[in-house]
């Protein structure tokens, strides 16, 4: 499959009438009910089936089926973009198209354009041994944003942006991205850190090897996980202790 | 005891100044271990009774654990662990004319912060007890 | 016989305000997704006069509209009418005549659109129909009373066309009383009647001079101009009335070529029954409107009318119906010099056409309200010449209730009567954003050639759609079953045992439909849940799963949709 | 001068607050204590484990932490701070601000939910920062008030924790509130700052990661830190094979203006070292880089010892000059002097021994409550009245009034608490709630009909064990008459529900499976009392901490266990007897064995308090040791205090002093003692409530450097006594440390000699200050604010050297000159001097007498003959034995200021029994069935405490149990061949009862 990029295109049934739903060759598209059904981790496992590039359509606000579910979308779709940087994917490689359907767009020109931008940036998965590198960063975003915390804090953001917070406040935007940007990355290390040790015991020097994270920033992480109950010490070796993931259902 | 995998039942006596305390930090701290031990508080591990011991084999239990303050001073009345250490060695060569394995019988210091020690004994002894098989006295329709 | 089976459906407002219970929401949904030939299927469901609704139903479901609490409601009647259009326009594919699964035979009085919708509704469920009508053609009010230009006549012709294509057999020029009786129906083995004869008559208005020449009935008026006869209006004529049908003889009048048209209107333009659209319409016209005149006395000049004297009125407080009461003021009487006088003022049954044992004292067909049984077994009765007057879309609601109730009747099965319950999410009208109206059919569309229908439709399909997206979609959803695979009717689940009660969903949901109960578990209502996911993609511990569309089934979807790509 | 107010303010809930709290409740007063942090706890509850006895810090704090936060007494106010004070001593009104805390006390049950779902985390103060927490916290498990509080500066508002909590105690609107109190004295213990090591750049703190202070190594340690207990280097996790210690980090450093010394970093240092060798696996050398080892407290030096010998820690004596980090292996070269010669040493992990800066906000608090401050910001105190502040009324103790260990920090609490119960001791029992209970059913007759209470604890329980199946399980069970389960057992309205169920169903047992008794059984038995039941006939099943929570991932397997060890509760539950807690009444006398300053301090404060006391003193006159002191090193008058306190005692009406007499016999019990003292040649007998012991210590006479061969070998008694004579003319003196002491024969360091030779050397300097004074020393040890002396000292002229044991001094007579040969470890020759005079530091030896008061009143001894007090840390001037106290030099050796400390808190710990009319002992004894005892004594010689004697009654011989001292512990139950002996609540009945329930799974 050489040039043309494999890309798939998450869209609603109410973005484009349905004889206007025809994409290029390499596109799959998928109709979902709504784009706020997309669970941030369907989105990561679909790029971890060695996918170049997703694009989600939905109408523009205020004109969704489902009332906000493109508003809700469009939360999850700027969460993953900062994840998938994190693991080193291009983030044009996620792209959300919010069509008002009085709009003259054509369906077809707007994915041939997607797949355009995805050509310039080159396939995702090489082919080289740098895929299992891709792969493992994905499936640590996945499970960052498989744990609670990010979760919460991005599906609690319209609330905290839009209306108030507990307090009665109004949350700047800036603050709340600060906010998820910082949990980000400690969830992402630290899921790498629980995908590793899922596999084999290992030091905390061979995990920083590993991801390539200063290593007293790994023992503060591992800290953390052990508090959470989702890693323990299996044995020492000499002089280094080695850790190992648990197993919670 | 159905035909899956054996699962030992191990009645626990812990004291409860020290190895008691221990076992509840193991509960605060979540750390998990096997549901085999079932425990009975008493004040000082120098009350656990050779009585209780045999009474708790009797009753078909495959494992007891005598849990203490540590040696030598940790004991909040003083003396009590010494006395429960004299107890149970004594009592090991006594269980072997009862057909009973001493090593069903344990005996273990755990201070109030030793949560993950606590777990770490109790899984160890099911491990063990494991191997030994159930309770002679159960084969043999001692109750 | 009276056994009742009564069960409860839950309709969104606009579908419950319908009589017909036309699927409203479904079919917005179907527009919304530019899928326009399923939406009129999915209005033939319940309504076999999709294009002629959407000209001229009063459309009560848009007065339900929950949107009327934040801008305007949706232009339900505009997308009924602009989708039957586009089904016409393009050429609909030919119904296939339903399979006969019943023997026995049944009769229908009167072609009009209660006649019409019993006969749709029996054949589909399979009986043999014969539809008895004294005019040539099919339609009853909708062919004659209704001028042409707010009810083309192709539009009519093409809609009954439809329902003799679903194998229902219409007899014109056939009159019940004089050349069917329900004695020879009987014989005929007809096990079954339906008296829809409707209320033709005008009512009179009892005044002297109302039989002089030059005084013609509004719907006498009407049905003639339909039948092709030519009538001289004159210079100068006087419609007296105030409801459509006198608004649609002024304008008729207008266009034969009258000079100056007026209609005399005891009450005021409030009280006007007449839809305020036609009432604009007709003033553009040049009618002219005097309110608060009552006539009470045609003058003639050798048998030929020369004028007509009135009397003003004043309204009195409005009494316990809630109406006021025009009341005469003494000395007021005038005179208007006209050439044609066009009573309006109501239609009433020909009851002298029917057998007298079913008449009731007021003029109209007595039926017991359930079975709609007049006290002839077997014999039922439906439409305007139960009801008086009314709407057609009325008609047809009592057309379809009586196709049930013969069907039970036929069968000896208890009669199934819905209950209905309006449900919908819209509570706090401020927190919805305001769209206001995008679309709306021209009340008077000139006739297109061909090309320009082409591409009048598709400019307005796209603004047809925006205007449907403007639907709140208050029930649940409403199983239009028209979309594609993943569009099926769907519901969150939640696992009592993983959630912890954040409140995130709860919060989330856009219909409210999710709520925690007593031991702080969330709980999903089944009649709010619309299946849009929002929920279960973001619970912070996956404790949320569609009952369908599940995570595994969309990621199914992506990866034989890469199969296929690679 | 107005009325007084009954109730007593104390500032800061560290051991030293709560220990004041819990005196001062105990005697009859209400407490408001008063904490700045959300939970009471202070430094204390971080530390891993104390020296010298290695306990484990949070086992012997904990259950001071309950008993303060469950006292009827004690107000709890957490999370607040003062903001002014106004009115006098015995009437002051104070201006409380109780910051927002955004959850409701009442309601919280602590259970930890919201923590755990909490989306924000932040720095863990309690863990130093080396392990974060969640927005909503609480500071650590065993904290006390167990109420989470919402750190405001990190929560953003999301609400999940509102939404998650069953209890509904999250209160966002929650806002801070302006209380005023009326108290009538008020006791400030706000403890001390950890000095932060950031200020000395050349140690690297902060840039190099296994740089760490001692405060973080002690959470590194500790079982509940961020690494489990096992000690990590926070660079790479590894555990480290070599690890240094630096001594002095921000104290003893005119510098930065810390010139005082610490008092505690040496000792915990070598802790530090000793617990880091034995939680980890693998071999580990720790090494302490030091000026002087100041090991002066009891038992420190034989401690140090061990460390050097047992533990093998090897001790440096040279200043650590600069730690830079090898990159690579993130390891530290240390570059320090030793004999003049720079070294460089590696090592894997350098914990600084931080000392004490005055609290945070000391300033803000000094000023609120108008106190002074001293030089270095802590509290200013005359060294003859320790627990005074600059204002009356308002008294100070522990690390506040300057850097000192924790059982001086717990002795000046006593001693706060009975400065304050001498303004306010009119007010005794007015503010106090003392509950009136039902009268009790009896139940002996009945049927046993048994209540059992099954708690979800919101999802601790209820969200892994079938509550419900367990329930109805429960209710099968035989004698079971009625079986529940609610969401929470200990709140609240639950309690309202059992007493009801109580009355309802005619209980006559209760059982409540639900947590840990150690925690939540006074609070069912408190219950269960009010609802006329007697306490005793209550028993738990702890299915949670042992059950739920540790078998989370096996829900059946947690719901049979929770079934079983209900059963075997049950079982017990249909066992037990009605027991009835013994009632003692107190004779409201003191007897004070010693008129030395300690003895009469006592006599003093309880006189004050309003109780008589017995003052008996061997010698002739009062005064003891402190008749032979001078002048003191802070300068004031010894002499004119000594005068003062003895014509106060003898004034005072309420103390009664028998001069050149003797307690020949002591018999009874706490509260009814009878002693006979001779006193001029008769026999007086007295009946009293407490015993003091104060029998103070004496001077070592020194057998070595040919004392009491030459009349110029003297002690620095004798030296003192001759300077204050003004018979002092000598050139040169030289002063030798350590005779008598930190040898073989005694161990343990005098902890004052130092000082009384650096205050004599000062003397020497101040009158004729050409002589040359010469100090022989192996460690100076002027600990907390003495260390300003030594520097004086320095500045003086005075020569130190210091000498190894190896290579002790020599005193040689040579002809009418002494000559004194000793080794200079900087030039590394034998020098000679011919001194005119040679001062011998001779140690604090106790008693000879010791031993027979110990056997008297049947209290031990330490191994080197000081009386042993019931805990070293926590219970400083209590014996094991109730009702018998001690302070002063009988203890051990200490300064002037230390044994006046002491002296209050025994009248404090004297006073708490003494104010109480009947004294209601714990009802759990062990109880003889005569018939049984066959008189082997066997139990007797078990019980560690003297409770069981021998009784003849009609010509049989059997045990009898001292329901007083006996503590419950059922030793002599199992030991009893005839099982006679029978401990109550605990019977060989009820647990073979337990066991054959438990085993019936």
């Amino acid at each position: 499959m050489e040039g043309n990029p494999k890309i798939i295109c998450f869209t609603c049934s109410w973005a484009f009438p349905e004889w206007e739903i025809e994409a290029p060759p390499n596109t799959g598209v998928i109709q979902v009910k709504c784009i706020g059904r997309l669970d941030p981790i369907v989105i990561l496992e679909s790029f971890a089936k060695r996918v170049d590039g997703i694009i989600v359509i939905g109408c523009s606000p205020p004109d969704c089926h489902f009332i906000e579910g493109n508003l809700y979308a469009e939360r999850t779709i700027n969460l993953l973009k900062k994840v998938i940087t994190l693991a080193g994917l291009e983030p044009e490689r996620l792209h959300l198209e919010l069509v008002s359907p009085i709009e003259n767009k054509s369906f077809l020109n707007l994915v041939e354009r997607f797949v355009e931008r995805i050509k310039s940036l080159g396939p995702l998965f090489k082919g080289k041994e740098v895929d299992e590198e891709i792969l493992f960063n994905i499936q640590a975003a996945k499970q960052a944003v498989t744990w609670s915390r990010l979760r919460i804090l991005s599906g609690r953001e319209r609330k905290l942006t839009e209306k108030a917070n507990a307090y009665g406040e109004k949350i700047s935007q800036e603050e709340i991205d600060r906010l998820i940007e910082e949990v980000m990355g400690e969830e992402y290390i630290r899921s790498k850190i629980y995908l590793l040790t899922k596999e084999k015991p290992m030091s905390v020097e061979e995990i920083s090897k590993r991801i390539g994270v200063d290593s007293p920033l790994v023992l503060q992480h591992i800290v953390a996980l052990r508090r959470r109950g989702l890693l323990a010490m299996d044995r020492i070796e000499g002089y280094t202790p080695l850790y190992r993931a648990l197993e919670v259902d | 005891m159905s035909e899956k995998e054996f699962e030992p039942i191990i009645v626990g006596f812990l004291c409860n100044w020290c190895s008691y305390a221990g076992a509840d930090l193991a509960g605060v701290s979540r750390i998990q271990y096997p549901p085999n031990i079932r425990v009975i508080r008493v004040m000082c591990s120098g009350r656990v009774d050779p009585i209780f011991i045999l009474e708790a084999f009797k009753n078909g239990a495959d494992g007891v654990l005598v849990a203490g303050c540590h040696l030598p001073a940790d004991c909040h009345y003083l003396a009590g662990n010494f006395k429960a250490l004299r107890r149970v060695l004594l009592l090991k060569r006594v269980l072997k004319e009862f057909g009973i394995e001493p090593e069903r019988l344990w005996i273990e210091w755990i201070s109030a912060s030793e949560g993950d020690k606590f777990a770490k004994v109790v899984s160890e002894m099911v491990k063990e007890i494991k191997k030994l098989g159930p309770n002679p006295l159960k084969r043999s329709g001692g109750k | 016989m009276e056994r009742l089976e009564e069960t409860v459906r839950k309709f969104p407002p606009c579908r419950a305000a319908c009589p017909a219970h036309v699927n409203v929401q479904a079919y917005v949904c179907l527009i919304q997704m530019g899928k326009f030939k399923e939406a009129v299927e999915v209005i033939r469901r319940d309504l076999p006069f999709p294009a002629i609704c959407g000209r001229v139903c009063f459309s009560p479901c848009e007065d339900a509209c929950s949107r009327i609490n934040i801008d305007q409601a949706v232009a339900i009647r505009s997308l009924k009418r602009l989708v039957a259009d586009i089904e016409r326009e393009q050429g609909r594919v030919r119904a296939e005549p339903i399979p006969k699964r019943y023997s026995e035979k049944i009769a229908i009085i009167g072609a009009g659109p209660a006649g019409l919708a019993a006969a749709y509704e029996l054949a589909k469920l399979g009986y043999p129909v014969t539809v008895f009508e004294r005019m040539p053609e099919p339609g009853g009010m909708m062919r004659y009373c209704i001028p042409d230009y707010r009810l083309e006549r192709f539009v009519v012709r093409n809609e009954i066309e439809y329902i003799k294509d679903l194998g229902v057999e219409i007899k014109t020029g056939v009159e019940f009383g004089k050349d069917v009786t329900i004695d020879s129906l009987r014989r005929d083995g007809y096990k079954a009647i339906f008296i829809a004869v409707g209320a033709q008559a005008s009512a009179k208005m009892n005044i002297p001079g109302e039989d002089l020449e030059g005084v013609i009935h509004a719907v006498d008026f009407l049905r003639a101009l339909s039948l092709g006869k030519q009538i001289d209006v004159g210079e100068r004529v006087a419609v007296i009335g105030g409801g459509n049908t006198a608004i649609d003889a002024a304008r008729t009048a207008k266009r034969l070529g009258a000079k100056e048209v007026m209609i005399l209107y005891r009450r005021s333009r409030q009280e006007m029954p007449a839809h305020p659209w036609e009432v604009e319409i007709a003033e553009k016209d040049g009618v002219k409107f005097y309110f608060l005149v009552s006539p009470k006395r045609i003058i003639g000049e050798n048998g030929r009318v020369k004028a007509v004297e009135c009397i003003r009125m004043r309204l009195s407080e409005p009494d316990e119906s809630g109406r006021r009461r025009p009341i005469p003021i003494p000395f007021t009487e005038h005179q208007y010099e006209v050439d044609l006088v066009i009573p309006a003022i109501g239609q009433v049954v020909e009851t002298w056409t029917l057998p007298p044992e079913i008449v009731s004292k007021d003029g109209l067909i007595e039926v017991n309200p359930l079975t709609m049984e007049t006290n002839i077994p077997g014999v039922f009765a439906g439409g305007d010449v139960v009801s008086g007057p009314a709407s057609i879309i009325e008609a047809v609601g009592a057309g379809k209730r009586a196709a049930l109730s013969i069907h039970c009747y036929l069968r000896g099965e208890p009669l199934k009567r819905e209950n209905l319950e309006e449900v919908t999410w819209v509570k706090n009208w401020s927190s919805l954003s305001k769209k206001e109206r995008r679309y709306e059919s021209p009340v008077e569309k000139p006739r297109l050639s061909f090309e320009e229908v082409r591409a009048y439709l598709e400019r307005v399909q796209r603004a047809a759609r925006f205007e449907a997206l403007r639907c709140l979609g208050c029930g649940p959803c409403a199983e239009c079953l028209m979309g594609i695979d993943l569009c099926v009717k769907d519901k969150a689940v939640v696992d009592e045992n993983r959630c912890i009660g954040c409140g995130l969903c709860v919060e989330i949901c856009p219909y409210n439909a999710i709520t925690k109960n007593e031991n702080g578990v969330a709980q999903v209502s089944e009649e709010l849940c619309k299946g849009c996911g929002t929920c279960a993609a973001r619970c912070p511990k996956e404790a949320i799963t569609m009952e369908n569309i599940s995570n595994e089934r969309i990621l199914a979807a992506v990866m034989n949709a890469i199969a296929e790509v690679t | 001068m107005g009325s007084k107010v009954g109730a007593v303010l104390v500032v800061g809930g560290g051991v030293a607050g709560i220990q004041a709290a819990l005196d001062l409740a105990d005697s009859g007063f209400r407490v408001y204590l008063l904490d700045e942090s959300p939970s009471i706890g202070g430094t204390m509850a971080q530390l891993d484990k104390t020296f010298p006895t290695n306990d484990c810090a949070m086992c012997i704090l904990a259950p001071k932490l309950v008993a303060a936060g469950r006292h009827p007494n004690i107000h709890l106010i957490t999370h607040a701070e003062v903001e002014g004070v106004e009115g006098e001593p015995g009437n002051f009104r104070v201006k409380i601000r109780r910051r927002a805390r955004y959850v409701n006390p009442e309601k919280c049950t602590g259970c930890g939910v919201c923590a755990r779902e909490c989306p924000v985390e932040a720095i863990d103060e309690y863990d130093e920062g080396l392990s974060k927490r969640s927005a909503i916290y609480v500071k650590y498990v065993q904290a006390v008030p167990r109420t989470y509080v919402i750190d405001r500066e990190r929560c953003i508002g999301c609400g999940t924790c509102k939404e998650l909590c069953r209890a509904g105690a999250i209160t966002y609107e929650d806002k801070d509130d302006i209380t005023e109190l009326s108290v009538g004295a008020i006791i400030l213990a706000p403890g001390f700052e950890e000095f932060n090591p950031v200020v000395k750049s050349e140690y690297g703190y902060k840039r190099y990661p296994n740089v760490v202070t001692s405060i973080e190594f002690e959470r590194i340690l500790s079982a509940s830190g961020p690494y489990g207990g096992i000690v990590l280097r926070p660079s790479d996790g590894r555990i480290p094979r070599k690890i240094a210690f630096i001594q002095c980090v921000g104290s003893r450093d005119s510098q930065i203006g810390n010139e005082y010394c610490s008092a505690a970093c040496c000792m915990y240092a070598i802790k530090e070292a000793i617990i880091a060798k034995e939680h980890v696996p693998t071999k580990l050398e720790c090494t302490i880089f030091y000026m002087d080892i100041r090991a002066y407290g009891k038992d420190f030096e034989k401690y140090y010892k061990r460390a050097m010998e047992e533990y093998g820690i090897r001790f440096v004596r040279a200043r650590v000059a600069s730690i830079n980090e090898d990159p690579s292996t993130r390891n530290l070269i240390l570059r320090y002097i030793v004999d003049e010669k720079p070294c460089e040493e590696e090592f894997d992990m350098v914990v600084l021994s931080i000392g004490m800066r005055p609290p945070k906000n000391a300033k803000k608090l000094a000023d609120a409550v108008g106190i002074k401050l001293n030089e270095y910001g802590f509290c200013l105190t005359n060294p003859l009245s320790p627990i005074e502040t600059s204002r009356p009324g308002v008294f100070v103790c522990g690390a506040f009034a300057g850097p000192k260990d924790i059982p001086e920090s717990v002795a000046q609490a006593s001693g706060a608490a009975a400065k304050a119960m001498g303004i306010v001791a009119s007010e005794r029992g007015k503010l106090v709630t003392s509950k009136v209970y039902p009268q009790e059913r009896d139940v002996l007759g009945e049927e046993p009909r048994i209540g059992v209470f099954i708690c979800h604890c919101g999802i601790n329980i209820g969200g892994y064990v079938n509550v419900p199946e367990v329930t109805e399980y429960a209710k099968t069970l035989p004698n079971v008459v009625y079986a529940e389960h609610n969401l929470y057992t200990c709140s609240e309205d639950t309690q309202k529900r059992i007493k009801e169920k109580i009355i309802e169903y005619k209980l006559n047992r209760v059982v409540v499976a639900s947590c840990t008794p150690r925690t939540h059984e006074p609070l069912f038995r408190e219950t269960v009392r009010e609802a006329g039941l007697n306490e005793y006939l209550f028993e738990m099943a702890n299915i949670r901490d042992q059950c739920s929570w540790v078998h989370m991932h096996e829900p059946k397997a947690a719901t049979e266990k929770a079934k079983d060890l209900i059963r075997s509760a049950v079982a017990k539950a249909r066992m037990l007897r009605p027991l009835k807690k013994p009632m003692v009444n107190v004779i409201p006398v003191a007897l004070v064995i010693g008129g030395g300053v300690s003895g009469m301090t006592a006599a003093v404060e309880l006189a004050r308090q309003g109780f008589e006391v017995h003052l008996v003193e061997r010698e002739k006159e009062l005064g003891g040791n402190l008749r032979r002191i001078y002048y003191l090193l802070e300068g004031e008058d010894p002499q004119e205090y000594l005068k003062n306190l003895i014509n106060e005692v003898n004034k005072c009406s309420n103390i009664h002093v028998y001069l050149g007499a003797e307690v020949v016999e002591v018999s009874g019990f706490v509260g009814n003692f009878k002693s006979k003292i001779l006193h001029g040649g008769e026999i007086k007998e007295i009946e009293h409530g407490v015993i003091i012991v104060a029998t103070g210590a004496t001077e070592y006479k020194p057998k070595e450097y040919l004392y009491g061969v030459d009349p110029r070998i003297i002690t620095q008694r004798e030296l003192e006594e001759m300077v204050y004579k003004g018979l002092f003319n000598a050139k040169t003196v030289a002063m030798i440390q350590c005779v008598g002491a930190r040898n073989e024969e005694n161990p343990n360091c005098s902890r004052i000699c130092c000082s009384e030779a650096i205050k004599n050397a000062l003397k020497i300097k101040e009158i004729s200050p050409e002589t040359e004074v010469y100090i022989l020393y192996k460690d100076i040890r002027s600990y907390g604010f003495k260390e300003k002396y030594y520097h004086e000292a320095l500045k003086k002229g005075v020569v130190f050297i210091n000498y190894e044991d190896s290579r002790k001094p020599l005193v040689v007579k040579d002809g009418d000159r002494l000559r004194l040969v000793f080794w200079e470890p900087v030039l590394k020759q034998e020098i000679e001097i011919y001194p005119d005079l040679v001062v011998l530091s001779a140690a604090v030896v106790p008693n000879p007498d010791n031993r027979k008061v110990a056997e008297m009143l049947k209290v031990p001894l330490t191994k080197d003959g000081f009386f042993l007090e019931a805990h070293m840390k926590l219970r400083p001037v209590d014996f094991q034995t109730d009702g018998i106290f001690l302070c002063g030099l009988a203890h051990g050796p200490k300064s002037i200021d230390e044994s006046i400390s002491q002296a209050c808190a025994a009248a404090s710990r004297a006073a708490t029994i003494l104010s109480k009319s009947v004294l209601e002992l714990e009802g759990i004894v062990a109880s003889v069935d005569e018939d049984l005892c066959g008189g082997c004594r066997i139990c007797e010689a078990v019980c560690p405490f003297g409770a069981i004697e021998m009784v003849e009654k009609e010509g049989k011989i059997s045990a009898h149990v001292i329901e007083a001292l006996c503590k419950g512990c059922g030793t002599c139950g199992s030991a009893c061949p005839t099982k006679a002996i029978k401990p109550q609540h605990f019977t060989t009945e009820q647990i073979l009862s337990q066991v054959k329930a438990i085993l019936a799974g």
